[in-house]
């Protein structure tokens, strides 16, 4: 078993291997360094997966070295190496970004259960993206929920406590009806592998249970997804939640309960129940749809930066909602390519209102008046982020929305529709932009505010104009985004490569 | 067909109980009954031969849960006062929910049918290949600790997680506001000293207790027990410990940084077991490549990690409770 | 012999049993909490006692009476003990005083006042205003009409549903 | 002797309904307590009957863990009431005061 | 005889109504936290009740005893797990609850909703 076949394993061992260590030595500083350290590490092993999964094979890994249907498997494809890319990515771009706004914000007694709580966050993703087993999506949904409690209720405000209390109860429904579905799955077929589970549900006769089932888990995953009527949690959760960490959550944490709902519903209820994709064009679109409209018309209404981009977050997954209702290799395309052109775009701009809160000690979009002469290298971040918000070409928006656009013409006169939906609502992503924009820029800073001069601390600055050029990258050369999105379309609609 | 009366019996009370503690308004009684709903709830799981998960909900559910929940009453309000939100919409769901499980069970196997897909598909496999792959007598033991040894990864760590939620937010002493300094107040409340009876009753079994826990712990492999009952027994020795003594003296018995050090040695040694087995060819958490002979890898497997699962739990659970004593009125 | 040990076995635990049912049907008709107090605790030693030593005549001679034996001198030892830290956290709540009016008449003992710890007079009687003023309703309603043992249980039964369905 | 277990089994589980009605009804707090503590010693002999009922005496391990949680429950409950009449009198010169 | 077998699911589907009344009407956070509980608790059910068969005893094999039919160890794995990650979050709940009450002074939301409000 040479290093390279133990990577699956490595990817999530690496993070809980590092958070005991990371919550033990409590020097100053060192946890923050054990916790950059093991999230690098793990976003190393990430690529090299990406590297080995593009041709389109799936890495079929035992745990404890136990067959497939008894033991628990790994199994790593192009789509689930993609967001395991995204998570690390945004986990370590979150930390080495927020080594000075976290020390400004969390206090140093405990950073180490802080930094603990961070690299389990990020093992908790990961291994829901990489496991192949229903129950243990449940375990590591439940890791990655409840360090992401810590971390939000580590906020300043004493606001951050009562969203915590929020999100836990939501966020606890959402678990325990995913664990109803899964175990009505179990009364059904009897096995947890996902695998073993897509083979055997179609052979099941009594189609009751099945629906009940994937309702169950379609809820669960749409209220940890912040799907339109079940995203109240979400917008108080990013506002009030430590800078930094609101970067980390704001570009991963949904996009894996979206990825798990993507692979629940196509791997095992594709082929077993009828007609299942227009339940799903049912049940998703006019959620998309809504999670455009509101999303994008609160945003408008929205003093507080964060939460404005909070709720433009809510209706960037109507998109991704809307791609997975199309099924269709274009569509699921667009909505895998749209999860990591999100995650991206959104945590340069929350890095930019971090870089903005260090300086201006507040979020208030009116007061940040005159941003954009006194802070021009953030600003410069933050209008990129948002022109991608609006998919103006040259962005990582414009692929995902072409892809999107793409699909939807094949849909017929529904498609239309949707294509006019889909344009309407990126005039609406214009209007809370340039709100932003026009304060920033064209309005006199305020003659009470405290003058601010100086430009965000280089430390800062450096990893936000990383993440910015990287968006910009994948905007130009899409082999590496595309290349992965549509093979595990492919993939999942059992499509040949 | 015995089985089949005390179930429906055990199972109609929980109902009770459960809507009693819906409409009562005294915080305390709901934890009351709250109590009565676990030990309800773990004498239907014997009824169901699920011995390991009654000994864990007893424990966990009636022992660690209400005494949690006492100590944070005790730093919160005591009673309900707010009126019942508007009981529609609420009504509205939670009936709507009810109806729909209703509905799908009609198909669901009855209660006990030999010839359900469940009793078809994985569980006969753990069931005649336990003895020969890895010959421990309690095949949940086996299954939990190797055969979905991941899980169980998992859920040490979801533990160790509440711990560091609980030291992150409760951690840092409360600047002291109120009137009653110190001494006075560990005089008269925090402890149960000047009861002598209950002193010394509960002094003389803590350590019978401690023991009981060892014996669950290492126990594990033949009858019901294991890591997470056991460690949760210990820590209830240390709590009796901690409530006959009082706080300050039961933080001198298993200091604060002692156990948080208990916590994340014992999520250590699992991972460490892990890396291990990988280290020496097997996979991940693969027990047979750590030693020549496979079954006594297993043995020695099982052993180290429900180790690492008691210290963990035990840990977890002390720390947390000294974490919402320490929080008292100061 | 094993004969002997059966019907010695099924009397112990058919007494256990029968003790154990009258402790319960002591709690639900004592009038107030310190006669509850009493009929449970000792049923519960009773009761226990009689049904694990029935046990253990059936468990031969394997490691079952050992067990049997700890489980029964654990109860032995925290039972009585609870119950006593009970009545004595009723006796400082002044559940003594609330008692006194119910049964009408002046205990003796009641005036012994508490050790060393505060009488904290008013954390249960100003905490639980209502069952003590229903209680003295329902004890003035019950104490007139006491003649007969039933005819006091039907009022008590019928005040404390009242009480109960006031309080939820 | 499996008639004689089920009947101990009857009245145990008829004694546990009458203090969980005990406990519903109970009118002051303490009544709750005591059902409380009664409920947990009968569990705690259901268990050790069933045991024998259903033929497998190995389980009586769990029986004194009922116990010994039992008897903790009660020391909270305890320490619980003993910590609120001096909460009380903080809360009220804490009202004083303000 | 039929609604016997089915009796545990419509426990299972009763316990999930109350509880989420529990956590939508209640405001109080304690009560719907013990609200949270009975909802998982419901689950636990549903699960073990799916691993009894008739004339099985629990799966933990004695040497002597030959043909012994043994309850399904699998659901019993999950439900242990299951146990442990409520009690964790109950007790993180808990933990936030304190602060609650130490930051906003009482523990009802609607009182918490309105202090937001105002500031």
């Amino acid at each position: 078993m040479t290093l390279y076949d133990q990577l699956p394993a490595l990817v999530v061992a690496v993070l809980l291997f590092t958070a005991p260590i990371a919550y033990m030595l409590r020097l100053h500083g060192f946890p923050w360094v054990v916790a950059t350290a093991g999230v690098v590490t793990s976003f190393a092993v990430a690529c090299s997966l990406a590297a080995t999964v593009i041709g389109g094979e799936t890495i079929i890994y035992e745990m404890g070295g136990w067959p497939a249907p008894y033991g628990i498997v790994l199994s790593i494809d192009a789509l689930s190496a993609l967001i395991a890319m995204l998570i690390t990515g945004a986990s370590s771009a979150g930390l080495i970004f927020g080594y000075k706004s976290l020390a400004d914000e969390v206090g140093e007694e405990i950073a180490p259960a802080f930094f603990a709580a961070w690299l389990l966050c990020t093992a908790g993703l990961v291994g829901m993206v990489v496991s192949g087993d229903a129950f243990n999506i449940f375990v590591f949904m439940e890791i990655s929920s409840l360090s992401t409690y810590v971390l939000i209720s580590a906020g300043p405000d004493r606001r951050a406590l009562i969203s915590t209390y929020r999100y836990i109860v939501m966020g606890t429904v959402g678990a325990t009806f995913y664990l109803i579905g899964v175990g009505f799955l179990y009364m059904v077929t009897g096995t947890l592998n996902t695998a073993d589970l897509a083979a055997r549900v179609g052979q099941v006769e009594d189609i009751r249970l099945l629906l009940v089932a994937a309702g169950f888990v379609s809820v669960g995953l749409a209220v940890k997804a912040a799907i339109f009527p079940l995203h109240s949690w979400m917008p108080n959760a990013y506002t009030f939640a430590p800078n930094a960490v609101t970067v980390f959550i704001a570009a991963a944490s949904t996009k894996v309960s979206l990825y798990v709902l993507m692979r629940v519903d196509y791997a095992i209820f594709q082929n077993s129940i009828s007609n299942h994709d227009v339940q799903l064009t049912f049940f998703l679109v006019p959620l998309g749809v809504l999670a455009l409209f509101s999303g994008s018309m609160l945003a408008i209404y929205e003093k507080n930066l964060k939460r404005l981009l909070a709720y433009s977050s809510v209706a960037q997954i109507g998109y991704i909602a809307l791609g997975i209702s199309m099924t269709s290799v274009a569509g699921l395309t667009g909505a895998i390519v749209h999860m990591f052109n999100h995650g991206l775009i959104k945590g340069g701009m929350f890095m930019a209102v971090a870089c903005l809160a260090i300086r201006y000690r507040t979020v208030n979009v009116a007061n940040l008046a005159g941003a954009g002469r006194a802070m021009p290298w953030t600003m410069a971040a933050f209008v990129i982020g948002g022109l991608g918000l609006i998919g103006v070409p040259l962005t990582p928006g414009f692929i995902s929305k072409w892809y999107l656009v793409l699909a939807a013409l094949g849909q017929g006169w529904l498609g239309a529709l949707l294509v006019a939906i889909i344009l309407f609502s990126s005039l609406l992503a214009v209007i809370y932009v340039w709100k932003v924009i026009e304060v920033a820029y064209f309005r006199e800073p305020r003659s009470n505010a405290v003058p601010v001069t100086e430009e965000a601390p280089l430390v800062m600055l450096i990893p936000t104009w990383i993440v910015v050029l990287a968006g910009i990258w994948i905007a130009l050369d899409t082999s590496m985004t595309v290349g992965l999105a549509s093979v595990g379309a492919k993939i999942l609609l059992g499509v040949a490569l | 067909m015995i089985t089949i009366v005390f179930s429906l019996f055990l199972l109609t009370m929980l109902v009770i109980v459960a809507v009693a503690i819906l409409r009562t308004d005294n915080l305390f009684t709901a934890v009351m009954l709250s109590g009565i709903f676990s030990l309800i709830m773990a004498a239907n799981f014997f009824i169901l031969d699920a011995a390991d998960v009654a000994l864990t909900e007893a424990v966990i559910g009636a022992g660690i849960s209400t005494v949690l929940f006492l100590s944070a009453l005790a730093l919160t309000a005591e009673y309900d006062r707010s009126p019942p939100v508007g009981t529609w919409v609420p009504l509205l769901t939670s009936s709507a929910l009810g109806g729909v499980i209703i509905f799908a069970t009609f198909q669901a196997p009855r209660l006990g049918d030999p010839n359900a897909i469940v009793h078809k598909h994985v569980a006969p496999w753990y069931l005649e290949r336990t003895p020969e792959l890895i010959d421990v007598p309690n095949v949940v033991t086996a299954v939990l600790a190797s055969f979905r040894g991941y899980d169980t990864l998992g859920e040490v760590f979801v533990v160790f997680i509440a711990c560091i939620g609980v030291m992150s937010l409760l951690g840092r002493v409360r600047p002291r506001r109120d009137s009653i300094e110190e001494g006075e107040f560990e005089k008269r409340s925090d402890n149960l000293r000047h009861h002598l009876i209950p002193r010394v009753v509960g002094k003389m079994l803590v350590p019978f207790i401690v023991l009981f826990g060892l014996y669950v712990q290492f126990h594990g492999d033949f009858g019901p027990g294991g890591g997470f009952q056991a460690g949760a027994l210990i820590a209830a020795g240390v709590i009796l410990y901690a409530l006959v003594e009082g706080g300050p003296r039961g933080r001198e018995l298993v200091p604060e940084w002692f156990s948080s050090m208990l916590v994340a040695l014992g999520a250590l040694t699992y991972t460490a077991v892990g890396v291990v087995s990988m280290m020496r060819g097997g996979r991940f958490l693969d027990y047979s490549a750590l030693s020549h002979d496979p079954i006594h890898g297993q043995h020695m497997g099982i052993l180290i990690i429900e180790a690492g699962v008691g210290m963990t739990v035990a840990g977890v659970m002390i720390t947390i409770f000294h974490a919402f004593s320490r929080r008292g009125i100061r | 012999m094993d004969l002997l040990l059966d019907i010695a076995s099924a009397v112990l635990l058919l007494t256990g049993g029968f003790l154990v049912f009258v402790g319960g049907v002591g709690v639900m008709r004592m009038p107030e909490f310190f006669t509850r107090m009493h009929a449970a605790s000792v049923t519960d030693t009773g009761g226990a006692a009689l049904i694990l030593a029935g046990l253990m005549l059936q468990g031969g001679l394997t490691l079952v009476p050992l067990k049997l034996a700890a489980i029964f001198l654990f109860l032995f030892l925290t039972s009585p003990t609870a119950s006593y830290a009970l009545a004595n956290a009723a006796l400082l709540s002044g559940v003594a005083t609330a008692c006194r009016n119910q049964t009408g008449k002046q205990l003796p003992e009641d005036r012994m006042d508490p050790p060393s710890a505060p009488n904290s007079e008013n954390s249960l009687a100003a905490e639980a205003p209502a069952p003590k003023t229903v209680a003295r309703k329902s004890a003035k309603k019950a104490a007139p009409k006491r003649p007969t043992k039933k005819a006091a249980k039907k009022p008590a039964k019928k005040s404390a549903k009242k009480a109960a369905r006031k309080k939820s | 002797m499996e008639w004689v277990y089920f009947g101990t089994c009857i009245a145990i589980l008829i004694t546990m309904v009458l203090a969980v009605v005990r406990g519903l009804m109970g009118p002051t707090i303490f009544d709750r307590v005591l059902a409380v503590n009664m409920f947990g010693t009968k569990t705690v002999l259901f268990i050790a009957v069933m045991s024998f009922l259903s033929g497998r005496p190995d389980f009586l391990d769990l029986a004194l863990a009922y116990a010994l949680i039992n008897f903790i429950g009660v020391f909270a409950v305890l320490l619980f009431f003993q910590s609120r009449g001096v909460r009380r009198e903080a809360e009220a010169e804490r009202e004083a005061g303000k | 005889m039929e609604v016997l077998g089915l009796y545990n699911y419509f426990v299972f589907a009763v316990l999930l109504m109350v509880g989420l009344y529990c956590i939508l009407a209640r405001t109080n956070i304690i009560k719907s936290l013990i609200g949270l509980t009975i909802f998982q608790a419901a689950v636990f059910l549903l699960y073990i009740s799916m691993d009894k068969i008739d004339g099985g005893t629990a799966p933990i094999i004695l040497e002597g005893v030959e043909d012994q039919v043994f309850a399904n160890p699998l659901p019993q794995v999950l439900i242990l797990t299951a146990i442990v990650v409520g009690i964790s979050t109950t007790a993180l709940a808990l933990a936030v609850t304190v602060r609650i009450k130490e930051a906003y002074g009482t523990i009802e939301e609607d009182k918490i909703q309105e202090m937001d409000r105002e500031t």
